[in-house]
């Protein structure tokens, strides 16, 4: 019962954080406090409920998909609608790291001297809705929480963010709401042939064949704009240079997943016929970005846009994973949108604390910047390694095991976009490498008086996603066990 | 007794409003608190009725469900718009001058609420398209009401004159329609559709009845009028036309398609598809690159015609459920909105421009304004989304999937012209700094909005409350 | 023994320690106590590795796998565990690794003491130390690519350890990106050798037969091949991991250059150990390597060309770190060489070819360890690389001269110093496996190897002084100690651990070469060509009628010079490739495609769709009679377009 | 004279109608011609009646109906003339067309 | 031949073709008061049309109501509005061109779609002969059983106190209030 109230305060507590924040004066230290208090109830909320499901699933194994500390509630009658949330090994994971995220999120804006409040409360909506994401099971309920970022976005980009931030919202804005637009209409499209919206029920029907082979590529494609798949990866580039440090890490690391996580929850669970016979094809999205991604990458100067574009192709590589319908793979997916959660977090927030000494992203215009603020620098530097497949940290798990899932399957083209990832990890150390060495290493070109210490918070962020990235690395057993279980019914799905 | 008891109460309401000036002579003040009042009464009377019950009344009155939940609509939209007038007749608005005439003001508007209600309660033709041009002929009198703002008459010539053509239109409709079936009442219009071999003459008289219509309705391509008199009306006639206008010719709609002619719903879906989309798309383009706020309230409110059609594609207690619904979402956004709007362009024309700083002015506002347009756009958990996903819901059940398609599709253009409002009001600095102020009534009546509108959606109250007496 | 084996995890737990907190605490503020911790760590390890690994042999050199943790469970039976593997192979380089990093960690805190991020250096090397010996003890292919992987970001990270110079970072960022490069190919071989055995296991890759495998088909993509042959394309994808680690041509230009890092870490990572894991790769795999059709060829003749090639580019090089570089990628040649010249033309296999390559890695390990940290010391001194700065530092430096002249022999070939009997074991192997042509370029090579060796010994500390340092010259403790250590087993380990290492023979499931030419004759003639390089060396830059300084000249000679003094230009071509190719061409390509081509057509319907929008907004201009005549040409638009059957049926 | 006669009568005069409102600047000649139009719809209903229709008091009462709301729409339309002539002191359709856009 | 053709044809004919011609010229006249005389002549053709349709109590009604109200409107209106015959406005040829094409179409496409559907036409129905004396049209029209016109009746009532009130509103000058 307890765990139960857990999850539905997990996104409560984000809402009523706004709400009694409004009397809070702006620029008062309490406010932040307050917001940072109500996400640390959160992560801990959620780190606990983890556990928990941790030892739901060691003890009581199950093909089926093991839903804990359900609520079921009438919602909207007229359309049969429920509120309906629970916990699994999967989402559990993903709440984890988007409480990390946010969390961290709003370390980053500690410093922010203008419009705290607007920002932080704006942020808080943000945690609910990825929050409401990954717990609800209803596919209203979902979209409810999966489209209401769009509400917030625009607004703490174009009045928070950097360069040409209006353009670079409204792109973002936009192309997600493009997807969710696809999304929509698929559940719609579900919900007419079948009567309900309940995944767990919905995975027990088998839809009709030829419904699947329409919806599948839309409703996959929809959620594969918020996650920058090849050809709607556009928005991020221009999305993440713009957005200030706390939005891009919530995008790239949070939201970036939350397509990859309906794509493989909803998309592939309830329309395995339409995955079967649409995957094959969408391979050659995926080796755009996975492999085209990184040479991008190479080219800009900017820290943003190469971060944007090393995003695109290691999303194109959970993509490789879930295309290639191995359970390994799934699981290597499903490791990569965790992993890459964490290495992303820490790119973007370390972008962020050297954006706010330097004043520029231009890696041309830095340069030993190792001497003046080692701590960031070293934590890009393990960001980078992570981006790169560095054994010990967790992108190397990940990497490896959707390489080695996707290799199982047999179809041609999975193999030689396969074969093609593995050798373009090189291009990925290439632009990493130059990335670090501009920026970090050679002699110092800004003087040292004009870059303050490190802060005691961006400490804090830099350490705990390094702990993250590492534990994930070395200890990857328990979470992978842990994924297997979500993962299993839904290969079972799609052999059925 | 008690379900006409309101129907009384609003035809009463003009000729009361009348009395209070020319005999009682009492003070604007009052007579504002007084409309206010009357309309709150009315509302609250209409709370009470029973649903789920036909009633009758002079063999051709029919008070149903749908009906009264309509009426909720029309006197929640006179009550609101009532309330948004008040700025107008007190002070010089958006550097127009100040508005005369408040009692035949609200007459008219009564008169209009009134006409919409005959328009739901109608059993035949006649009285169907009596009750039309019973709410459409106060509007064109209203669009006028500020004489001595040239800007206000130029706008009401030509909604009368295309108004008339419209007119013409549901005339020619109707008399094939009369043509067809031989009566004009609607059991015997039911009994030859459903029975009779459906002709061409019904298809015509479809033709024209729904060009006709959608000229109130602003389809397209019957929508050109809407820019222009929405600009060039007083601010909250604009609200009127767009609420309480739309309402009415969905009503209408509704009333024909679901009444009489349902048993060739199907026919007719794919016309009413087409003009579905087109008009939404259409509205969406135009909205695009706006700079006045009621012009771009105009290709919203087109576009929001075109997403309240595609519900009359669905069966018949779901569709008339989902309009209803979405209705009162709509009716809570717009009005929002155009509080807002009448509150920033007090002392400045209603532009874009004059949204700027809105954010460091008044967060309150700027809250309230940003809850309004992204439920206007549709972004969940406020209240638009819900209106739409029942929509769409409804519509689906019927196969209409690429409509359904398009139309998700072009909400993405709506957010966009939804963002460059909210980006004059929150990213943009102000040119000049104009003062604020509030008036506590409307702050009030702006605060019960944006709750409704946050909250009417996402809460499942309204929504199964109106579930219950419909399905 | 069992009591020890079962803590052989502190092999890796002792410098993973170091690193940790030297990396997390003392980094920064107590380089000291960094250098002191790191250090009596890495005696504790060599004590402990040492005991291991002798009472390994003692016991019988029976494999054991003393530790195996589940790491990350893949399918059934492919899972990734981390490991201890002790067989003959292991031991050995647990034994060379550890004993050697102990010695460079002695010479480091000399070599360091000026530096203010001795600290780092410390924790890095310990990391070194540790990947480097968690990739040894590696029982399964998988923690070797983990390791393989984590040496190569320690020596990236080494390497660039003077991050403040420009040449250091572009050195550390060719090397980690060539090695990478030639790891993805790496990867992908581990992938395919795993998807059709099943098992990242050496003891289960070892034992494949490729009879197993006839009439299986695989799919590679594009096309499909037997499972035979993507079974020896996958020991192919391999070895080019092990190509790129150990530098052969032409992945080889990054180990010269990476001598811009730190003496001590070349010395440790860039002689002895790691770049030897391409080697110890093949070596580890031999069996596979052997029924894997003519990979081993490849691998014996990318040997061979290596060893020349390097060999005669050392002739002319100034600087004495790049002269043994180059030193040590002609003899990471000849180990290679000698692996691959174990199969013999009837494909049966002569194990000599693999136990003169181990036998050579951990002779190679200590002298060339040593050479480099002689080479520190003279740097340390004349705070130059250049040989032209050196010069008659005998006298100055007494004790380094007869550690370096010992070394020297040893790598030349010289009985009974260690070089010579791995080196002639190789070249035996080579004659007695029926390859001619690639003895006869090992024995050249041994005369180049004597004769560039001597040069650089006679040139540095011969003659006289071509420079004054800035301080007195002396020779320091700390650093003097452990070359003096070294040459111990440099003098002895060759004829002492000569019959361990016959015992070192894979399980191989091909017949053994039998009726083997005799090469009694190798020896002396082996001696005769180091004997020749030494005294033409002798001739050339330490006799009376010699001009150092006229041979240091690198401009005034002919083209042919020219061209070997500048590395027949490979670093240029590098450059151009990955400038001109890499980021012009594929990476230009592709920004243009994104943004030119996909952006094109994302702006173009983004501009569409405003220009619609227009075109909407102007036709509300507000002309009444247009706006009636629209409604009627509205009327008659939806007269057609509504599908209402209005003509009849 | 059919039922056929009377509705084609009615269209060409719509169309009249329509010529009318499209070519005529003064607003109250636009406002005749619409009269003509609704004056056709009224022919309809009377032709039905008297032809076609099972109930043909309801097509003639319909039209009786339609021409008292016709001359409301009219008298609006008028007032709303007169006040624009007392702002305007013009009639001309093509004075008032402002871009608006 | 042309005696074959009832009497009621012919007079239908001549009413026909006096109709459009009035009606003609009510629309291209160029003076606005003309306009609306030729619009009366309109109406008289229509009320003897309904006349021959036997809807007497309609021709009489047409009679009053609009030659007798709406045009009345009209002509008052023109006298308010404007100075005699001086209110000619030329529209562009091109304007006049489109205009006609556009009404050309119109007919074009519903005389087709008349003439094509003339089959659904011609079934005479005659079911109920139509009562058209004048009581007749009183009693349904007070009636108030479902096929009674009582309820559009009492609303239209409401639709003329309501024109009645916004025109007024509308058309009189506020000087008062405008101080």
């Amino acid at each position: 019962m307890f765990e139960k109230n857990l999850l539905n305060l997990l996104w409560i507590l984000p809402f009523l954080t706004v709400l009694f924040s409004i009397p809070i004066k702006e620029n008062s230290p309490n406010l932040k406090r307050f917001h940072l208090a109500s996400a640390g109830v959160v992560l801990l909320s959620s780190i606990y409920l983890l556990i928990q499901v941790f030892q739901n699933t060691i003890t009581n194994p199950s093909s089926q998909i093991q839903l804990l500390y359900e609520t079921k509630l009438n919602w909207l009658n007229a359309i049969s609608a429920k509120y309906f949330i629970g916990i699994d090994a999967l989402s559990s994971m993903m709440l984890v790291l988007a409480a990390i995220i946010i969390f961290t999120g709003i370390l980053a804006t500690w410093r922010l001297e203008k419009g705290q409040k607007v920002f932080l409360g704006f942020f808080q909506i943000l945690a609910a809705s990825v929050y409401g994401v990954f717990i609800s099971f209803d596919l209203v309920l979902f979209f409810v929480f999966y489209e209401m970022e769009a509400l917030c976005m625009y607004l703490l980009i174009a009045g928070y963010g950097s360069g040409n931030k209006d353009y670079g919202a409204k792109k973002l804005t936009l192309t997600l709401a493009i997807g969710s637009s696809m999304i929509l209409a698929v559940f719609l499209g579900i919900y007419a042939e079948t009567g309900t919206w309940n995944l767990i029920e919905l995975s027990k029907i088998a839809l009709p064949e030829s419904f699947q082979y329409y919806a599948f590529p839309i409703l996959f494609l929809g959620f594969a704009v918020s996650s920058s798949l090849f050809p709607f990866h556009f928005w991020s580039p221009a999305g993440h240079s713009a957005a200030p440090t706390a939005v891009s890490m919530f995008a790239a690391g949070v939201m970036m997943k939350m397509g990859a996580y309906g794509c493989l929850r909803i998309a592939i669970y309830l329309m395995p016929e339409g995955a079967k016979i649409w995957l094959p094809y969408l391979l050659i999205f995926i080796a755009f970005n996975v492999i085209i991604g990184p040479f991008i990458a190479m080219r800009h100067k900017d820290l943003k846009f190469i971060t944007a574009y090393s995003s695109i192709s290691h999303l194109g590589l959970i993509f490789l994973g879930l295309a290639a319908m191995t359970p390994l793979a799934f699981r290597g997916a499903a490791l990569q949108m965790i992993s890459h959660g964490f290495l992303t977090g820490l790119f973007f927030a370390t972008i962020g604390m050297i954006y706010s000494r330097t004043h520029t992203r231009d890696i041309t215009q830095m340069g030993g910047l190792m001497k003046a603020i080692p701590f960031i620098g070293v934590g890009f530097v393990i960001a980078g390694f992570a981006g790169l497949g560095l054994p010990g940290l967790s992108g190397f798990v990940a990497e490896a095991t959707i390489f080695i899932g996707s290799f199982e399957n047999p179809s041609p083209l999975c193999r030689v976009i396969t074969i093609l990832a593995i050798l373009s990890i090189t291009a990925t150390a290439i632009y990493i490498l130059r990335c670090a060495n501009k920026m970090l290493h050679g002699p110092l070109v800004i003087s040292k008086e004009l870059l303050p210490k490190t802060l005691p918070e961006e400490k804090f962020i830099i350490v705990s996603y390094v702990i993250c990235l590492i534990i994930l690395g070395i200890f990857p057993m328990p979470f992978a066990k842990l994924l297997d279980s979500s993962i299993y019914p839904i290969y079972m799905n799609l052999i059925r | 007794m008690i379900t006409i008891f309101p129907d009384i109460l609003i035809l009463l309401f003009p000729f009361v409003m009348l009395s209070l000036k020319l005999f009682l002579k009492v003070s604007l003040k009052t007579q504002e608190n007084f409309a206010v009042g009357y309309f709150l009464v009315v509302f609250v009377t209409l709370n009470f009725i029973l649903l789920g019950q036909n009633h009758f009344y002079l063999s051709n009155w029919k008070i149903d469900s749908f009906g009264i939940f309509m009426r909720e609509i029309f006197v929640l939209s006179s009550l609101l718009a009532i309330s948004l007038s008040h700025n107008y007749f007190n002070s010089s608005v958006s550097l127009k001058p100040k508005l005369l005439n408040f009692s035949e003001f609200s007459a008219s508007v009564g008169f209009a609420a009134f006409g919409g209600i005959v328009v739901v309660s109608a059993n035949d033709l006649l009285t169907l398209f009596i009750g039309l041009e019973l709410a459409t002929i106060p509007m064109y009198a209203l669009v006028a009401w500020n004489k001595r703002d040239s800007e206000g008459t130029e706008a009401a010539i030509k909604f009368i004159l295309t108004g008339s053509v419209a007119t013409a239109f549901e005339l020619f409709g109707f008399s094939y329609l009369y043509g067809f079936s031989g009566f004009i009442t609607f059991p015997e219009i039911t009994n030859a559709v459903a029975t009779a071999q459906v002709s061409p003459l019904l298809w015509i008289s479809l033709l024209f009845i729904i060009s006709g219509i959608g000229f109130k309705m602003t389809l397209f391509p019957f929508h050109l009028w809407a820019p222009d008199i929405y600009e060039g009306a007083p601010t909250p006639v604009t609200a009127i036309l767009s609420v309480t206008s739309k309402a009415v010719a969905i009503t209408f709609l509704t009333v024909l398609v679901l009444g009489p002619l349902h048993s060739v719903q199907k026919e007719i879906s794919p016309f009413l598809a087409l003009l579905a989309g087109a008009t939404l798309f259409v509205g969406n383009l135009g909205a695009l690159s706006q700079s006045k706020l009621r012009r771009f309230m105009a290709f919203s409110s087109i576009s929001q015609a075109g997403y309240i059609l595609i519900a009359l594609l669905g069966n018949t207690p779901n569709a008339k459920y989902s309009i209803v619904y979405y209705l009162f979402l709509y009716t809570f956004s717009n009005y929002l909105a155009f509080f807002i709007f009448s509150v920033v362009g007090k002392n400045q024309a209603e532009t874009f421009s004059a949204l700027r700083g809105l954010s460091e002015k008044n967060k309150f506002l700027a809250i309230s304004l940003l809850i309004a347009l992204m439920s206007l756009a549709g972004i969940p958990p406020l209240a638009g989304f819900f209106g739409k996903l029942q929509i769409f819901t409804t519509a689906a059940e019927n196969g209409h999937f690429f409509l359904i398609l398009f139309a998700v599709l072009n909400n993405v253009l709506a957010l966009y012209y939804y963002i460059q409002v909210l980006k004059s009001a929150w990213i943009d600095k102000p040119e000049k700094e104009i003062a604020l102020s509030i008036p506590t009534k409307q702050k009030i009546i702006i605060l019960i909005l944006t709750l409704s509108v946050l909250l009417l959606g996402f809460l499942p109250f309204l929504s199964n409350n109106l579930s219950i007496a419909f399905l | 023994m069992n009591n020890l084996i079962s803590h052989s995890y502190l092999i890796l737990l002792l410098p993973l320690l170091s690193f940790i907190i030297n990396g997390l605490f003392l980094c920064f503020r107590h380089r000291k106590m960094a250098a002191i911790l790191s250090t009596s760590l890495s005696f504790l390890g060599a004590v402990f590795a040492t005991i291991i690994s002798v009472n390994f042999f003692i016991s019988g050199a029976k494999p054991i796998l003393a530790f195996n943790y589940e790491f990350l469970p893949f399918t059934g039976t492919l899972v990734a565990t981390i490991g201890c593997l002790l067989d003959s192979l292991s031991a050995m380089m647990i034994l060379t690794v550890s004993l050697i990093s102990f010695a460079v960690h002695i010479y480091s805190i000399g070599y360091m003491e000026s530096d203010q991020a001795s600290g780092r250096f410390f924790a890095l090397l310990s990391l070194f130390v540790f990947s480097m010996l968690g990739l040894v003890i590696a029982p399964n292919i998988f923690q070797t690519f983990i390791f393989w992987e984590l040496v190569g970001v320690s020596s990236y990270l080494l390497i660039g350890f003077w991050y403040d110079r420009p040449s250091a970072v572009s050195a550390s960022k060719q090397a980690f990106i060539l090695t990478r490069f030639a790891d993805s190919f790496f990867l992908l071989g581990i992938i395919l050798l795993s998807y059709i055995t099943k098992s990242f296991v050496f003891s289960d890759i070892n034992a494949l037969r490729l009879e197993n495998f006839a009439g299986q088909m695989i799919s590679l993509g594009i096309i499909e091949i037997p499972t035979s042959d993507a079974l020896i394309f996958s020991t192919l994808l391999i070895f080019i991991g092990g190509w790129g680690k150990s530098a052969m041509f032409p992945l080889h230009i990054w180990l010269p250059n990476a001598m811009e890092g730190p003496t001590p870490v070349s010395s440790i990572i860039h002689s002895a150990t790691m770049v030897v894991a391409g080697v110890y790769l093949v070596a580890r795999l031999f069996p596979l390597f052997a029924i894997s059709g003519n990979v081993l060829e490849i691998v014996m003749i990318v040997g061979a060309f290596t060893m020349v090639f390097a060999a005669v580019i050392a002739c002319t090089q100034k600087d004495i770190k790049r002269i043994l570089a180059y030193s040590t990628l002609s003899q990471l040649g000849y180990m290679m060489l000698a692996l691959g010249s174990a199969r013999v033309a009837d494909s049966s296999i002569h194990i000599l070819g693999y136990s003169a390559a181990t036998f050579h890695i951990f002779t190679h390990a200590f002298f060339k360890c040593m050479l480099f940290l002689i080479a520190g010391a003279l740097i340390h001194q004349v705070h130059s690389n250049d040989l032209n700065a050196m010069g008659g530092l005998r006298k100055k430096m007494p004790w380094t001269y007869a550690a370096s002249l010992i070394a020297c022999l040893a790598i030349a070939g010289i009985p009974p110093f260690s070089g010579f009997y791995s080196k002639d074991e190789i070249l035996i192997s080579a004659y007695q496996a029926g390859h001619p042509i690639i003895f006869a370029c090992a024995l050249f090579t041994s005369f180049l190897t004597a004769f560039y060796m001597f040069r650089l010994f006679f040139l540095a500390f011969h003659g006289k002084m071509r420079s004054i340092p800035k301080h007195p010259v002396h020779e320091s403790l700390l650093m003097t100690l452990p070359i003096l250590l070294l040459t111990i087993p440099t003098l002895f380990s060759g004829f002492l651990f000569k019959g361990i290492f016959h015992n070192f023979s894979p399980e191989v499931p091909l017949s053994l070469a039998k009726n083997l030419p005799s090469a009694t004759f190798i020896p002396p003639l082996a001696i005769t060509f180091s004997v020749l390089g030494i005294l033409l060396s002798f001739l050339f830059y330490a006799s009376k009628k010699s001009n150092p300084a006229k041979a240091l000249d690198s401009d005034n000679r002919n083209a042919f010079y020219k061209i070997i003094y500048h590395k027949f230009y490979f670093d240029e071509i590098y450059y151009a490739f990955v400038r001109q190719f890499i980021l012009g061409g594929l990476a230009s390509f592709a920004r243009f495609f994104e943004e030119k081509i996909f952006g094109t057509l994302v702006t173009f319907a983004t501009t569409l769709i405003q220009k619609m929008g227009v075109l909407v907004r102007k036709a509300h201009a507000g002309s009444l009679p247009f706006y009636i005549a629209i409604m009627i040409i509205g009327l008659l638009f939806w007269y057609f377009a509504s599908n209402l059957p209005l003509q009849g049926a | 004279m059919t039922l056929l006669h009377c509705l084609i009568l009615a269209f060409i005069l719509f169309s009249i109608g329509i010529y009318g409102v499209l070519t005529n600047r003064h607003l109250i000649g636009m406002l005749i011609s619409i009269e003509i139009m609704l004056n056709a719809a009224n022919i309809n209903f009377v032709a039905f009646a008297y032809f076609k229709a099972q109930d043909p008091t309801a097509g003639t009462l319909f039209s009786i109906f339609s021409i008292a709301i016709t001359a409301c729409e009219m008298a609006v339309a008028l007032a709303i003339l007169i006040a624009m002539y007392r702002k305007h002191h013009s009639l001309d359709v093509n004075n008032q067309e402002k871009n608006h856009e | 031949m042309i005696f074959n053709i009832p009497f009621s044809d012919i007079l239908f004919y001549i009413v026909a073709v006096f109709m459009i011609f009035a009606a003609l010229l009510a629309v291209v006249s160029k003076n606005i008061l003309r306009n609306a005389i030729f619009l009366i002549a309109t109406f008289i053709g229509t009320a003897v049309l309904y006349l021959m349709l036997q809807a007497e109590f309609m021709a009489m009604a047409q009679i009053m109501l609009y030659v007798g109200g709406v045009v009345v409107f009209i002509i008052f209106a023109i006298l308010l509005t404007s100075r005699l015959g001086e209110d000619y406005l030329s529209t562009p040829k091109s304007q006049k061109i489109g205009a006609l094409f556009l009404a050309m179409t119109f007919l074009a496409i519903t005389l087709n779609f008349l003439i094509q559907n003339s089959n659904l036409l011609k079934n005479v129905s005659n079911a109920t002969p139509a009562d058209s004396s004048l009581s007749a049209y009183g009693i349904r029209l007070l009636s108030y059983a479902p096929d009674g016109f009582l309820l559009p009746f009492e609303i239209i009532s409401i639709l003329l106190f309501m024109t009645l009130v916004i025109a007024i509103t509308i058309a009189k000058k506020d000087d008062k209030e405008e101080k």
